[in-house]
């Protein structure tokens, strides 16, 4: 016993993470990602490899579906804790880890033969049979192949602004690959519980099996909240409709715009802190886009540099950091490679659709708008400590304007479905990444000025 | 091991794949059934060069034909697929018999 | 020539590239901000006492298959791998062998992306397949052009023709595209979208515990095979002066291995659909050119 | 030792051929079709075809990869969960299938095998290379004509699009309009 205490200790001692982010809760990430990075407990991709589960912002009344499937998709030993503030953020985290040496949650631990969706294949071991929250019945249980992304689906009723994808196949979330379908296109076959796949013509031309997935919303280096549900063909995105998961209506400003809002609002902001805010936005945008690109270590460094901006080093300072940073990436040939052509957006098209940020300026593919940031950056890091206060006219945040009749990231997320039709699975997610829509300014209600934008 | 083992080896390879060949419906699952076929004569000309002729290498020549027959015949089953499947929406072969009609 | 090794080595082999494959995985993590050399040994320890845990309608032995396929492949392939002048096994093809083991990771990788039922994983067996039809052509010709200038498939009689002047030197397009296929069949590195972060983990995105210990063992296995299977291609094996030949060989392989490790972390993800034009249309001729540079220098030997 | 690794593969060979028809999983079918024939591959390095059994080998596994994908393709059902036959004329196919057995098995007890001519080389590779690019030049030189024809062919079978749809009418377009931008910008 006490070697084996002693080795889950061990083992415990860096628990892989899954951040699961809520909408409106984007100081708290800053907070608790640069806390694991201090203490160096690794970020896990996806349920199979981490061991805590980390819940960032207020949870809404009802617990999130989502988060309850994620949770079921993690293998014991696991832990859960929220970080609803950044005040508790330490604790949290202290929590977890005690909670996972403790094995707090692991009472309900226990192994249990599924009984439907054996056909031929055998046994399904569940390890976490009784449900921890029995209400949710049917979908805690026969959801073991919970990925993070692959749940929000239709039976959350709370989950779904839009409304209009109720009607919905409640499984539809779990339409794992190996389920593939019928001749014909009507035929939605319901075999293991999973839903079959139907067919449909694809880019090139033949006609071939398409599944319904999910994409969010927890994926690793995602915006939090959005949920893409693709149609994939093998690994093409024959069609993309955008969703955003429930969220609470706060009074507090969405972090990243929050300068501009309050200028709006009559406060005095500096410019200086404007500028900082600015140029952090676009850091983390840009350490989120490198990370997809699979550049970690840049990635690192610009989330490193985004942090050492928002605690507010001089601007001299930040300029030294920024520009060896800016300089490595914009002289990147691989990445100029790998990036120019994909998601082109041209100026009168976004300009069409609303969009007012960096994606307007960039008028063109996913590199351009990464250069755009770039220029931003640079330009920004060395006004950090200007002087002066931001005018009630200067309202251009990090994706652009926010006094206009519409949100600057519904404006990009109105784009994506567009973008995202015929790109490949990892072209898709640059290209996501590229926008980088903050769902944040959704969970906004000023009191004054505009209702919660739904829609 | 003799030669007639090998044969018999080869036989029973190749009569499974002949079986496979003559009732699957599907195009893919038809072309396992060649493949199976086509490993039992490799296998054969292989036990033949060995047990009657290791001398010549006439042997040898054969299973590298086969090989490549293997090969061939793989590409064009999938290229054929690909094609009917684009025009037609067909992967079984009754269906692609009752395209003459 | 190359003497016969004792039976212990093949017991020894897995041990001594498992230890390889750790401390490259340490000397990784220490490039890394912040990381330190313990963390591989942590992250294995911690998934160690991970439970399995099942997806809807797997097909789990095919997972186990493919997880446990991919060391297997990695050490098979480690047989013709010399070490001073002697390797486990010297086969009379050790070229051709050492290709086909690598071939087995393609079956290995879609294996473990299908199995679990997930569109992720499967993703990353598709990308696998995608990244081996890319890589391979190249690849086969930078081998066989090492072959052709030794005159024999035998790793052996490789490593002798390089006592003089390495192959590097006068095949270096072959040398350059063997380390870009080395880095592609390990799916390590630029090369990793397989098992890619945005798709979760690819291939590996749903496994956990041990399965998830033995695939991404596998994987690191396979890397410090494939980059320590260009010493003897290219590098002259066990040559070099003052010292013996196994210590060669080592020093060899830990500089090929830290140029990789190092070089991984200038570079961004390749995609494949940029990469495979790049392989087709330009790589593959110019292993076919350097080829034939090479058969005409050997015919005029 | 040798006998018992032959008497291993051959029984994994048929069973596994046997299997690839039973299984209702692609996969599944796949993947024992591809042990089928690694062990034909593991029975000619038993022969002695060192190379040949190795290429068998890298050839098959490859293949079947790539099988794998277009079954997961183009077949309805590919992971078995809806378990159905799609095969036709099973009796009569199981008849022929039997009788054939029979067949060559009795050809082959009672066939007069001729007695062995001459040794092994001692490298068979080298035998096998020196005759195809001497006394086979010619075969070789078919196969690799077949291959490229094969090539060409599949190309123009499977795809849609050809250098008009890529460059336009006049083939001038600076840059390809592929579905998917390459690498190259050909």
């Amino acid at each position: 016993m006490e070697l084996k205490s002693r080795l889950l200790r061990a083992a415990t001692a860096r628990p892989g993470v899954l951040l699961a982010v809520r909408p409106g809760a984007t100081r708290e990430r800053l907070f608790v990602e640069a806390e694991l990075v201090r203490r160096g407990w690794p970020c896990a991709a996806g349920p199979a490899s981490a061991n805590l589960l980390v819940c960032v912002g207020e949870a809404t009344t009802a617990e999130d579906d989502w988060a309850e499937r994620l949770w079921l998709g993690i293998p014991a030993p696991k832990a859960r804790v929220t970080a609803s503030a950044v005040e508790r953020a330490v604790e949290a985290l202290d929590r977890g880890r005690a909670d996972l040496l403790s094995g707090a949650h692991q009472h309900h631990v226990g192994r249990h033969e599924q009984t439907d969706g054996d056909l031929h294949r055998g046994h399904h071991e569940h390890q976490e049979s009784p449900d921890p929250a029995p209400e949710s019945g049917r979908h805690t249980h026969d959801d073991h192949n919970s990925h993070g992304s692959e749940h929000t689906n239709g039976s959350s009723a709370g989950a779904h602004q839009h409304g209009a994808h109720e009607g919905h196949a409640s499984h539809e979330g779990h339409n794992g690959h190996a389920a593939h379908g019928m001749h014909g296109d009507h035929d939605m076959g319901v075999v293991a519980g999973l839903p079959m796949a139907a067919r449909a013509d694809d880019r090139d031309g033949l006609r071939l099996d398409r599944l319904h997935v999910p994409l969010g919303p927890v994926l690793a280096d995602w915006p939090a909240g959005l949920v893409l549900r693709l149609e994939l063909q093998g690994d093409v995105v024959q069609q993309a409709a955008v969703e955003r998961i429930a969220a609470p209506i706060t009074a507090r400003p969405p972090f990243w715009n929050e300068p501009w809002l309050r200028a709006s609002a009559g406060e005095r902001v500096a410019r200086g802190d404007a500028a900082r805010r600015l140029c952090a936005a676009h850091l983390d945008s840009l350490g989120r886009f490198l990370a997809v690109a699979g550049w970690d270590d840049a990635a690192a460094e610009a989330r490193h540099v985004r942090d050492r901006a928002l605690a507010g080093v001089a601007a001299t300072e930040l300029t030294s950091s920024v520009v060896p940073l800016i300089r490595r990436i914009r002289r990147s040939r691989t990445l100029r490679w790998l990036t120019a052509g994909l998601g082109v957006l041209p100026s009168e098209h976004a300009h069409h659709l609303g969009v007012t940020g960096p994606a307007l300026v960039a008028d063109g593919d996913v590199h351009g708008r990464v250069l755009v940031w770039l220029d931003q950056i640079e330009r920004s890091a060395g006004d950090c400590d200007a002087p002066g206060t931001l005018g009630a006219a200067d309202v251009t945040g990090p994706r652009g304007r926010t006094d206009g009749a519409n949100l600057p990231s519904q404006a990009l997320l109105d784009v994506l479905p567009g973008l995202l039709e015929g790109a490949e699975f990892a072209c898709a997610r640059l290209i996501v990444a590229s926008l980088d829509p903050d769902l944040d300014e959704f969970t906004w209600a000023a009191p004054p000025v505009r209702g919660p934008a739904d829609d | 091991m003799n030669l007639e083992l090998f044969l018999l080896l080869a036989s029973a390879l190749f009569c499974v794949g002949l079986f496979g060949a003559l009732t699957q419906q599907s195009i893919v699952m038809l072309m396992m059934g060649l493949e199976l076929m086509l490993g039992g004569v490799i296998l054969a000309a292989a036990s033949a060069w060995r047990y009657i002729a290791p001398a010549a290498a006439e042997g040898q020549v054969l299973v590298v034909v086969a090989i490549t027959a293997m090969a061939l015949e793989m590409a064009t089953g999938f290229a054929v697929v690909t094609a009917l499947f684009r025009s037609r929406e067909i992967d079984m072969t009754d269906m692609a018999a009752e395209l003459k009609e | 020539m190359t003497d016969p090794a004792p039976l212990w080595a093949v017991l020894a082999l897995p041990a001594v590239l498992a230890g390889a494959a750790w401390a490259v995985a340490s000397f990784d993590a220490v490039l890394g901000a912040g990381a330190r050399a313990a963390w591989p040994g942590r992250e294995a320890l911690r998934l160690l006492v991970q439970q399995p845990r099942r997806t809807r309608a797997a097909d789990v032995p095919l997972t186990r298959l493919g997880s446990t396929l991919l060391p297997v492949a990695a050490v098979l392939a480690a047989v013709v791998l010399p070490l001073g002048f002697r390797s486990v096994s010297d086969l009379p093809e050790g070229i051709v062998w050492f290709n086909a083991m690598e071939a087995l990771a393609w079956a290995a990788v879609w294996l473990t992306g299908w199995g679990p039922n997930s569109t992720l994983s499967l993703i990353g067996g598709y990308r696998f397949l995608a990244q081996g039809l890319a890589y391979e052509l190249p690849h086969m010709l930078a081998i066989t052009t090492a072959a052709l200038g030794a005159e024999s498939l035998r790793v052996g009689d490789v490593v002798d023709a390089q006592a003089g002047l390495w192959f590097a030197v006068w095949m270096p397009a072959a040398f350059g595209i063997y380390l870009l296929s080395a880095l592609a069949m390990s799916f390590w590195g630029p090369f990793d979208q397989p098992a890619g972060r945005d798709v979760a983990g690819g291939a590996a995105a749903e496994l956990s515990g041990v399965d998830r210990i033995v695939f991404l063992s596998g994987r690191w296995l396979l890397f410090v095979v494939a980059a320590a299977f260009s010493v003897p291609l290219f590098l002259g094996g066990g040559h070099g002066p003052l010292l013996p030949g196994w210590a060669w060989t080592l020093l060899k392989t830990a500089v090929v291995l830290a140029f990789l490790v190092w070089a991984r972390r200038r570079i961004p993800t390749v995609r494949m659909e940029r990469y495979v034009e790049l392989a087709w249309v330009v790589l593959t001729p110019l292993a076919v050119a350097q080829a034939l540079v090479v058969a005409v220098v050997v015919l005029n030997r | 030792m040798n006998d018992v690794a032959f008497g291993l593969l051959a029984a994994l060979a048929v069973v596994s051929g046997v299997m690839v028809f039973r299984f209702d999983s692609m996969a599944r079918a796949t993947f024992s079709l591809l042990t089928s024939l690694l062990c034909v591959g593991g029975e000619m390095l038993l022969l002695g075809l060192d190379y040949l059994g190795i290429v068998t080998v890298l050839m098959m596994t490859i293949e079947m990869a790539i099988m794998a994908v277009f079954m997961v393709m183009f077949m309805m059902n590919p992971a078995g969960l809806m378990p159905m036959t799609m095969t036709h004329n099973k009796k009569g196919a199981a008849v022929i299938c039997g009788i054939a057995f029979v067949l060559l098995a009795a050809g082959v007890l009672l066939a007069p095998w001729p007695a062995r001519q001459g040794k092994p080389p001692a490298d068979p590779t080298m035998d096998l290379g020196m005759s195809l690019m001497g006394p086979q030049m010619l075969t070789m030189m078919v196969l690799g004509m077949a291959l490229f024809a094969t090539i060409v062919a599949t190309v123009v079978l499977a795809t849609r699009r050809g250098r008009y749809d890529r460059f336009g009418d006049d083939l001038r377009a600076p840059q390809a309009s592929d579905p998917v931008r390459g690498g190259v910008g050909r």
